[in-house]
């Protein structure tokens, strides 16, 4: 498939109310384009910039607002300007200076300033809310400082290595408008209601496409910033996207045949498996960031015991995991990082079904097989970790153990993973990827920080480990990282706090008539719109 | 003497029922003369009810079954021809009922009834139309049906007869509810009128003044009617003669005053004897119950608690109704056809004797 | 005077009705172990995000305190923020809802009109073949899981014939008619939007049978037990003795009040047709507020969880008013009840 | 006494055994009477005898659970139904039809556990609102119509969900609600059975309020609630089925009918054998219970709701 | 009569709420039993005769202490057991006993005739299970019913010996006496005049004292020794039974004996001469001012309406309440009209 990045393509010259190209194909939709169909199973909770953050909510959110800095299509992707032309970052590893470009609008056609951008991260950090986690304790509002009309200098509390990875999130809001249109009751003192709610139903951005329309729990339609700064594909890019809500999978699918143009990663396999072969629609599946893991409570007996985890990673089946339960194309995790990622290793002890070595691990360790009652709880609702758990359940007793396996409401985990003596013996998560930058899945995973969080519902407690993630942390230059992060995937993989079981791929379906799409495995910047096109 | 105008003749009926069958009515004959009252009278569960309904063509069909016997209304057999039974149901005959607090329709105001009773009486179809139309109130000659009510509930002697029709039952006490039941049976001007117990969930006093509205209405349109009670001092104030009646039998049928002076049948005699009276109390009633209708007694229904039980004859020979006299009739074993009234109520004295030592004696009802 | 002090009395009645409601919900969501705060703020939220989120959501007052705060709300119609949709629950409510009573309503009218005629011939053919086979249809109805129900609706009539469309609650039409009423049908047909009506009824048709499927069969039941009951009355011997035609007892009479003891069962059944309705909007995708409900009681966010089971309580102890002055009409003798007694 | 003979010799005629044997004659001609009562039991024995039975009925005991020896075949999931899988297999390769079967286990439990508590409180309740009537039994009766006006299925989500979301806290949320009906029903059979003679006359007689609470008022509310009972069972694995088809149900590899049409919902309507067969089960099994209540309520001549 | 009454009622009131108005608040009563006062001497029976909704089955209970009185004193055996409750009342029940009108609904239809006759004993702890046993043996035959019947249940019964087996159960812990609630108005003649056959001679072995509730003005006649007529929640009359029949003092007595339908002509004789009888009994809860009766009333005038006689002895135990014999209201009465009336020219007119 055609991969364009934006650079390739020469300047759009803006709204030409008489374009239409695309009109043989598709649907016409606003003036400047075909219209793009997205169908979704899942409803965004909120359209205001610094609350979204889960997939749906990123996807709309950096369609319409404008990071400092945005993701290529890469694998693993790579920071490109965006608003902020170029940076610098100071001897002191803190301080970051961002010149502006100067001819980026916001939509109702202020410019975009550094104080914009200053009062962004203010917002962001007093609300508390949607990504503010990734800077909290790590950015302050008043650190943040307009220089001049279009330079911003940002000073971190420490020295934060994946600080420019995390800026694609911090969007740009415009002050004055959101000023404007706060209300004067709210949670936020002088602030009011800070906007919120004005900006559930209206943008305050400078993105690509503007918010018009927002019905919820049914559709979405944005459509395309003829005066946005940035270039869409000549002629044939899509100038209205709708967001389709649907609550079935089945009617999702049924969209997507119907000519949707693209559904979302949450459809069963089955349906993905039956919209391949239907006309006109292709399935994008890839490996990318999607390591599924099955925590083991290191500080529980019998999972505290290094010899038990290893004999238990030696018994699970992967194979049937990842060709039975999973169709066949996710990949088998080699260590807690996926292959795509930087500084992943190669170079690690894999674990594979063998019960010989299993029995041997358990040998060594204090306990024996009938100790290994255990218990496997997984997230309601998602079939693919129940089978995971049956697959161990029998793997386990095979190996002469026992394993309940249980579910529970998502809501339910967050809170028994905050207690050591309520998180469950093993855990099955996915761990879900934020910024490009292997710090992501290393820190909340396994630097005892964490601990409290379903991110570390293993418990996992070694001060070389939190010394190396620290580290990495602390570390400026990327090349000085990557061998402190392999470093730690080696002592972790050893320690097999977890089954590292796979990576899993994601799906998209998308219409064959779609042309950009790549996927670099970052929540929300599959779907650039504005890099796609027809063919 | 013309025709009666109701004659009932060997009526038998029968219930189907889990216990089995119930052979509730057993031959039962009865006639009404042209302006004449007649009271049947008997215990709970004799079968009364069962008899006027079979008159008047409400015998619930299936369970009940009529097998045997004719029903003549003015020369028409009504058993064989429901036509005519559907008409006369409307038009002639009438009836009213024992309890005032449940024959009349709780969610309508009793105008309302009385009107549809005055309208469509008499078996007329109406079609669907109709019945949206008369549930929206509209009906044709209301205001013509309206005055009538009002005279009749008037005649009734109820106070504010007008505002009593827009009232609902809850409203109204249980005479005036009667009233208003006896009225509405004679709305549309019936000839013969069966009132089933009409009074006996009545305090005596309203139950005097209803027995006399009653008597009252029956002599001015020359009414003839069956008057159902158990109360022997009811019937004996309104009727001209009593047919009294024993599980599903007529036992006895006499004038009213031949019937109290001098009871031939020994049934009748313990009922009689039952009775607290002002003048005194002896009697201490009749032994045993009611038989079992499913399995009656073989031979006279009455013989297991009869105190002039034969041996031999009561209990194996089927009784037949007797004539006494000139206008009496007495299905008992001690008495023969053709008998003269005289002789009969000899061997009644006797009988009463035999039974009891200070029975009443009855040398009153010696003149015929 | 009856009918006013009646409706009045029956009126009141319903307040302390409600209250106890929203204690009971109230107290049931403030029970729920868990931290709402952070559930709010998302699995990576910081501690003090956490706590301030707390204060402002008066979590650390006591009960009583925090359920005062909570009906002040709601008097002023602020029922809170809901933590998955980020808006307050009573704006989320007022989106939601329509859809679920015009699914329920329409529900209900179905039950009635086929539940009634259904129950009536039964029970004039009492014990005869249109009564067992009446009998028979509404065991069959009561039996069926809604769930189970719908989806084998859509299996077959959807999947299947594709006849009707198996989920949500509108096809692909534009324009879209302008939201008076919420209730889609009402509304496309105000602006005499056939395409929207026309695709909001197919849409409608299958989740609504669904749901009516068991109401069908208890006002059936009910109607065809009362029914008999009724005819065995005695003054409904007494109008056939006086020769009314029967099609006018059976339904001048018999049914009026017949019906009067139906309405107490519609009440009853709308309370769990709401309740199903938290199944059957799951089934078809239906944009309502038993699939909001479902997902806030299992995302555990209070605020849209009591809001969701006080507007099913509330709409319970409303229908069951109306249903109770209803009776009142059809059945006068409760006007009376309240003077004698 | 004369009469004294006569009646006696009455007492004769119709013989005590006869009389006895003739209510309990009355009781199975009503039962019988109603050909779907019979059906009803048939259906319910069957499923008792399943729920006994399925180790040795089913063909594939281990796939659902059977002795703690979990059994998975990913390589044979969603095999259509044939002679080897009945109805066909899931998407962990079991057997479904095994996992029908002894899925009647888990409804029967729930659906006695659930009205055994439900009784046991709703009971008790109605009977002292009943006895006592006043402020005390107004209150009380106030409150139950408190959890009467949230449909049952809405209370037990909420309460299951409040407490750790388990089948025994499945089974008590749906005991928690239920019990109003409980009281509801036995509050109004006590008013009615109050206003008889015979417990003024208990209380004429000078007995304590529990004795004629126990004695005279209880024995005469038991038919209807029985009635209830039986037409409840089924509706109670009704509920608790919707409750695991919202996700709130039986941990696997315990098969639980609910959980299994729901889960065989993402499969429709390729692998429709997945959902179709255990909604079948628990059609047939509250049909079954509707059948029998019915056919318990003509036989005791009750009405209930 | 002479000695000390077993029971004597002083001013007993027994007013049921009415519910009106929108907060149910109480605002009115039913007075259905409003100043009764009389007393019945041992081995007496003192019948209360009266039309439907009189208070006579309220009086009744409330003289048992089945329902709690609103006002005046019960005095039991000379001891005031108005206010008894608890354990103390329970065994007073020993000594009171009632039976009531309805046989077949005073029966408990779950329990075996056995079990509910021995229930007082079981009740009162009275004697071994074998003494009970035996008792209950002796009990039923006493009411002439077959000792089998102890198995039997209820429905099984005829009412008559349905309502033998509810007078078994009254006398099974020796009784002084029986509040009799229409004990026969359920049943039909024929086994009516068993019952009260039985009654009698009850009362005549045991010395068993009777309060008989009754509407039957005949049975009243021939089974009381003394007889009160009420009247909307009071007496009208209170004399014995035969001076009651022979010189009714007070109009509405005289209306209740000419409506009686009777059955021989001798007893025609015995009926006051009949009167016009008017109306129905009026709404309790909104009695008529002045006498209750005046509105039905054949003999009323101006006074009847603003007056309310007293009940006042006119002869030596002979009680009535009427403006006629107006007792210490005379001069109220007579503020009503211009000329002095004596009650024989009101009875001409
Ligand atoms: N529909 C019916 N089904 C079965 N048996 C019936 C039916 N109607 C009446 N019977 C039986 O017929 C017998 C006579 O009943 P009927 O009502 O005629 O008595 P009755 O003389 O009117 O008594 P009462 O004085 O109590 O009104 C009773 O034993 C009754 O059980
Ligand atoms: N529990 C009660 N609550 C309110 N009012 C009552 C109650 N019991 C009786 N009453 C009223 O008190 C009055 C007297 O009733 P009571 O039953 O004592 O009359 P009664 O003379 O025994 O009548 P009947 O001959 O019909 O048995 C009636 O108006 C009745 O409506
Ligand atoms: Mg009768
Ligand atoms: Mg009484």
């Amino acid at each position: 498939t055609g991969n364009q990045s934006s650079e390739d393509t020469t300047n759009d010259s803006g709204g030409d109310p008489t374009d239409t190209d695309d009109s043989d194909d598709g649907s016409p939709g606003g003036d400047g384009g075909a219209s793009f169909e997205y169908v979704t199973t899942v409803a965004p909770s909120s359209l205001d910039p610094m609350k979204g953050s889960d997939n749906l909510e990123t996807i709309l959110l950096h369609n319409v607002y404008d990071p400092l800095l945005y993701y290529t299509d890469d694998t693993p992707p790579e920071l490109q300007p965006w608003l902020a032309e170029d940076w610098e970052v100071g001897d002191d590893g803190r301080t970051y200076t961002f010149n502006l470009r100067d001819d980026a609008t916001f939509h109702n056609g202020d410019p975009v300033t550094a104080s914009d951008v200053q009062y962004s991260v203010q917002r962001m950090m007093e609300m508390q809310n949607g990504f503010s986690w990734m800077w909290s304790g790590i950015l302050s509002p008043e650190n943040v400082t307009a220089v001049d009309e279009t330079t911003v200098e940002m000073t971190t509390n420490e020295v934060f290595a994946p600080f420019l990875y995390t800026l694609p999130f911090l969007y740009v809001v415009n002050q004055e408008q959101v000023e404007a249109n706060a209300a004067s009751d709210g949670n936020f003192g002088e602030h009011g209601d800070y906007g919120t709610g004005w900006l559930e139903d209206n943008d305050a951005g400078s993105g690509p496409y503007v918010l018009s329309e927002r019905e919820r729990s049914r559709q979405i339609v944005i459509e395309r910033n003829e005066d946005w700064w940035g270039t869409f594909p000549d002629g044939n890019g899509y100038g209205t996207v709708t967001t389709d809500i649907v609550q079935e999978s089945a009617t999702a699918a049924g969209r997507m045949r119907e000519g949707a143009e693209m559904s979302d990663q949450w459809l069963p396999l089955q349906t993905y498996n039956d919209l391949e072969s239907a006309d006109g629609v292709r399935v994008h599946a890839k490996a990318t960031f999607n390591p599924f893991y099955i925590y083991m409570h290191t500080q529980r007996a019998p999972l505290d015991d290094v010899h038990v985890r290893r004999a238990i990673s030696y018994a699970f089946d992967y194979e049937a995991a990842l060709n039975d339960v999973m169709a066949g194309d996710s990949d088998h995790l080699q260590g807690p990082l996926p292959g795509a990622m930087w500084s992943h290793t190669e170079d690690l002890p894999t674990y594979e079904q063998d019960f010989e070595a299993a029995q041997a691990e358990l040998d060594q360790s204090d306990y024996s097989a009938s100790d290994l009652d255990l218990n496997y709880t997984y997230v309601s609702g998602l079939t693919t970790e129940e089978s995971m758990g049956l697959l161990l359940q029998s793997n386990l007793q095979e190996l002469g153990g026992s394993l309940t396996v249980e579910r529970a409401p998502w809501s339910n985990i967050t809170e028994m993973a905050a207690n050591p003596d309520t998180t469950p013996d093993m855990l099955a998560i996915y761990l879900s990827f934020s910024y490009a930058d292997p710090d992501t899945f290393l820190y909340p995973a396994w630097h005892s920080d964490s601990h409290g969080s379903w991110t570390s519902a293993a418990w996992y407690q070694n001060d070389e480990v939190d010394q190396l993630l620290t580290d990495g942390r602390r570390t400026v230059a990327q090349e000085d990282r990557v061998p402190i992060y392999e470093e730690a995937q080696r002592i972790i993989a050893e320690d097999a706090p977890a089954l590292f079981v796979m990576n899993q791929a994601t799906r998209n379906a998308i219409s064959e008539r779609v042309q950009g799409f790549k996927d670099n495995g970052i929540t929300g910047y599959r779907q650039t719109f504005h890099r796609y096109h027809q063919g | 003497m013309a025709d009666p105008i109701l004659s009932v003749d060997d009526l038998s009926v029968a219930f189907e029922t889990y216990e089995g069958r119930h052979h509730v009515l057993n031959g039962v004959d009865l006639t009404v003369d042209e302006g004449e009252t007649v009271a049947l009278v008997g215990e709970t569960g004799c079968g009364k009810s069962v008899t006027a309904k079979s008159i008047m063509g409400t015998l619930p069909r299936p369970p009940g079954e009529i097998t045997s016997g004719s029903i003549g209304y003015d020369g028409t057999d009504l058993l064989a021809d429901p036509d005519a039974h559907e008409r006369v149901q409307g038009e002639e005959m009438s009836m009213i009922f024992q309890d005032p607090m449940t024959y009349l329709s709780p969610v309508y105001p009793v105008g309302s009834m009385m009107a549809d009773v005055a309208s469509y009486s008499g078996g007329k179809s109406v079609s669907w139309l109709g019945v949206l139309k008369n549930m929206l109130g509209r009906r044709t000659n209301r205001s013509e049906i309206r005055e009538r009510s009002i005279e009749l509930l008037d005649r009734m002697r109820i106070p504010d007869p007008e505002g009593t029709l827009d009232r609902y039952p809850v409203e109204l006490s249980g005479g005036m509810r009667q009233r208003v039941i006896v009225a509405m049976a004679l709305i549309n001007d019936p000839t013969f009128l069966i009132a089933d117990e009409p009074t006996t969930a009545l305090d005596v006093t309203v139950q005097d003044q209803i027995l006399g509205l009653l008597r009252e209405r029956v002599e001015e349109r020359n009414l003839s009617m069956l008057y159902i009670t158990h109360n022997l001092g009811v019937a004996r104030e309104i009727a001209d003669r009593i047919c009294i009646m024993y599980a599903g039998e007529i036992v006895e049928v006499g004038t009213t005053e031949e019937i109290f002076d001098a009871p031939l049948h020994p049934y009748t005699r313990g009922l009689l004897d039952s009775i607290p009276k002002l003048t005194g109390f002896e009697g201490d009633g009749i032994d045993g119950q009611i038989p079992d209708y499913t399995d009656p007694p073989t031979g006279c229904r009455f013989h297991p608690r009869c105190p002039a039980a034969m041996a031999g004859t009561c209990d194996v020979e089927p009784v037949e109704s007797h004539a006494v006299g000139d206008d009496r009739a007495v299905a008992c074993h001690l008495y023969e056809d053709g008998m003269s009234f005289g002789e009969a109520a000899t061997i009644a004295a006797e009988e009463a004797d035999g039974a009891t030592e200070d029975a009443p004696t009855a040398e009153a009802g010696g003149e015929p | 005077m009856g009918h006013r002090s009646y409706l009045i009395k029956r009126g009141l009645s319903t307040i302390p009705m409600f209250v106890g409601l929203s204690v009971l919900i109230f107290t049931l969501a403030r029970v729920i172990p868990g931290r709402p705060a952070r559930l709010a703020l998302g699995p990576r939220a910081s501690d003090e995000a956490v706590q301030s989120l707390r204060d402002q959501m008066g979590l650390d007052k006591p009960l009583w305190e925090q359920y005062l705060d909570y009906v002040g709300g709601v008097v002023q119609g602020d029922l809170g923020q809901s933590l998955i949709s980020n808006r307050n629950v009573a704006t989320d409510l007022l989106e939601y809802f329509p859809a679920t009573f015009e699914l329920t309503t329409l529900a209900m009218i179905i039950a009635i009109f086929v539940g009634v005629p259904l129950g009536v011939i039964a029970g004039q053919h009492k014990d005869r073949w249109p009564d067992n086979a009446s009998r028979l249809f509404s065991f069959f109805n009561v039996s069926l899981p809604p769930f189970w129900a719908g989806i084998l609706l859509q299996l077959v009539v959807a999947f299947q014939l594709g006849w009707l469309p198996a989920t949500g609650r509108v096809g692909d039409v534009s324009p879209m008619p302008i939201e008076t009423t919420g209730l889609l049908l009402v509304d496309s047909a105000l602006a005499f939007n056939v395409p929207a009506f026309v695709s909001s009824s197919q849409h409608l048709i299958l989740p609504a049978i669904t749901l009516s499927l068991a109401p069908i069969a208890d006002i059936a039941r009910m109607t065809r037990s009362s029914f008999i009951e009724e005819y065995d009355k005695d003054y409904v011997e007494g109008l056939r003795t006086h020769g009314i035609p029967e099609r006018l007892i059976a339904y001048k009479y018999v049914l009026r009040r017949s019906f009067a003891s139906t309405l107490t069962i519609i009440g009853l059944d709308y309370g769990f047709l709401l309740g199903s309705a938290f199944v059957v909007e799951i089934v078809f995708s239906w944009p309502g507020m038993a699939s909001y409900g479902v997902e806030a009681i299992l995302q555990k966010d209070i605020n849209a969880m009591v809001g969701v089971t006080l507007v099913v309580g509330a709409s319970f102890l409303l229908v069951n008013f109306v249903v109770d002055v209803l009776y009142g009409v059809f059945d006068p003798r409760v006007w009376h009840e309240g003077e004698s007694q | 006494m004369s009469d004294g003979e006569s009646v006696a010799a009455d007492a004769d005629a119709p013989g005590l055994l006869e009389r006895r044997l003739g209510d309990f004659d009355r009781v199975v001609y009503r039962f019988r009477q109603n050909p779907m009562s019979i059906l009803g039991l048939c259906i319910i024995f069957g499923f008792v005898f399943i729920a006994i039975f399925a180790p040795y009925i089913a063909p594939y005991p281990a796939d659902a659970g059977y002795q703690g020896q979990p059994a998975v075949h990913f390589d044979n999931k969603f095999a259509e139904p044939s002679a080897a899988h009945l109805f066909g297999t899931d998407q962990a390769g079991r057997d479904i039809f095994s996992r029908v079967l002894f899925g009647t286990r888990l409804s029967l439990r729930i659906g006695i556990v659930v009205l055994a508590a439900a009784v046991s409180i709703g009971v008790p309740v109605g009977l002292v609102a009943g006895y006592l009537g006043g402020g005390v039994g107004m209150a009380l009766m106030r409150i139950t119509d408190v959890f009467l006006s949230v449909p049952p299925l809405v209370l037990a989500l909420a309460v299951s969900v409040a407490l750790e979301p388990n089948l025994t806290n499945v089974m008590l949320a749906i005991a928690a609600v239920w019990w109003p009906w409980y009281a509801r029903l036995t509050y109004g059979e006590v008013l009615s059975v109050k206003e008889e003679t015979y417990v003024e006359a208990s209380r004429g007689i000078g007995a304590t309020s529990t004795r004629t609470i126990f004695r005279e008022i209880l024995p005469n509310v038991l038919a209807p609630i029985t009635v209830k009972m039986s037409l409840d069972m089924g509706y109670a694995i009704l509920v608790a089925a919707s409750l695991g088809f919202l996700g709130l149900g039986a941990q696997p590899p315990t098969p639980e009918w609910g959980t299994m049409v729901s889960q065989g919902r993402d499969y429709m309507p390729a692998q429709w054998w997945y959902s179709t067969f255990p909604g079948l089960a628990i059609f047939l099994i509250v049909l079954g219970f509707n059948f029998l209540g019915d056919g318990l309520r003509d036989m005791f001549d009750v009405e209930v709701q | 009569m002479s000695g000390d009454p077993l029971v004597s009622v002083r001013n007993l009131e027994k007013y049921y709420p009415v519910e009106t108005g929108l907060l149910s608040r109480t605002e009115s009563y039913v007075k259905a039993v409003d100043g009764v006062s009389f007393d019945i001497m041992p081995g007496e029976t003192f019948a209360v005769v009266g039309e439907s909704g009189c208070g006579k089955t309220t009086l009744g209970k409330t003289v048992a202490r089945l329902y709690e009185a609103t006002g005046g004193t019960i005095e039991f055996d000379g001891r005031d057991v108005t206010d008894l409750d608890g354990k103390s009342l329970r065994k007073l029940r020993r000594d009171i006993q009632v039976v009531y009108q309805d046989p077949s609904s005073s029966l408990n239809p779950r329990r075996r005739i056995g079990s509910i006759v021995k229930e007082p004993l079981v009740v009162h702890d009275v004697g071994t299970k074998a003494e009970r046993d035996e008792r209950v043996a002796e009990l039923l035959r006493r009411v002439d019913l077959p000792v089998e019947f102890r198995h039997r249940y209820p429905n099984a019964l005829s009412g008559g010996q349905q309502q033998r087996v509810a007078i078994a159960r009254a006398l099974a812990v020796e009784p002084k006496f029986v509040v009799l609630d229409e004990p026969t108005s359920a049943l039909d003649v024929s086994v009516q005049a068993k019952v009260i056959s039985l009654l009698a001679d009850l009362q005549e072995e045991l010395d068993l004292t009777y309060l008989l509730i009754s509407h039957d003005l005949s049975l009243v006649k021939n089974v009381a020794d003394r007889i009160g007529v009420m009247y909307l929640g009071n007496f009208m009359e209170v004399t014995d039974s035969r001076t009651l029949f022979e010189d009714p003092k007070n109009p509405y007595t005289e209306q209740l004996l000419s409506a009686i339908p009777v059955v021989e002509s001798g007893e025609q004789l015995l009926k006051p001469p009949s009167v016009e009888v008017r109306g129905e009994t009026p709404d309790p809860k909104d009695p008529p001012s002045g006498c209750p009766f005046h509105p039905r009333c054949h003999r009323a005038f101006d006074a009847c309406d603003a007056v309310e006689p007293e009940l006042v002895e006119v002869e030596e135990g002979h009680q009535t309440r009427c403006l006629l014999d107006p007792g210490p209201k005379a001069e109220a009465v007579a503020d009503h009209r211009s000329d002095d009336v004596t009650r024989e020219e009101v009875t001409e007119e």
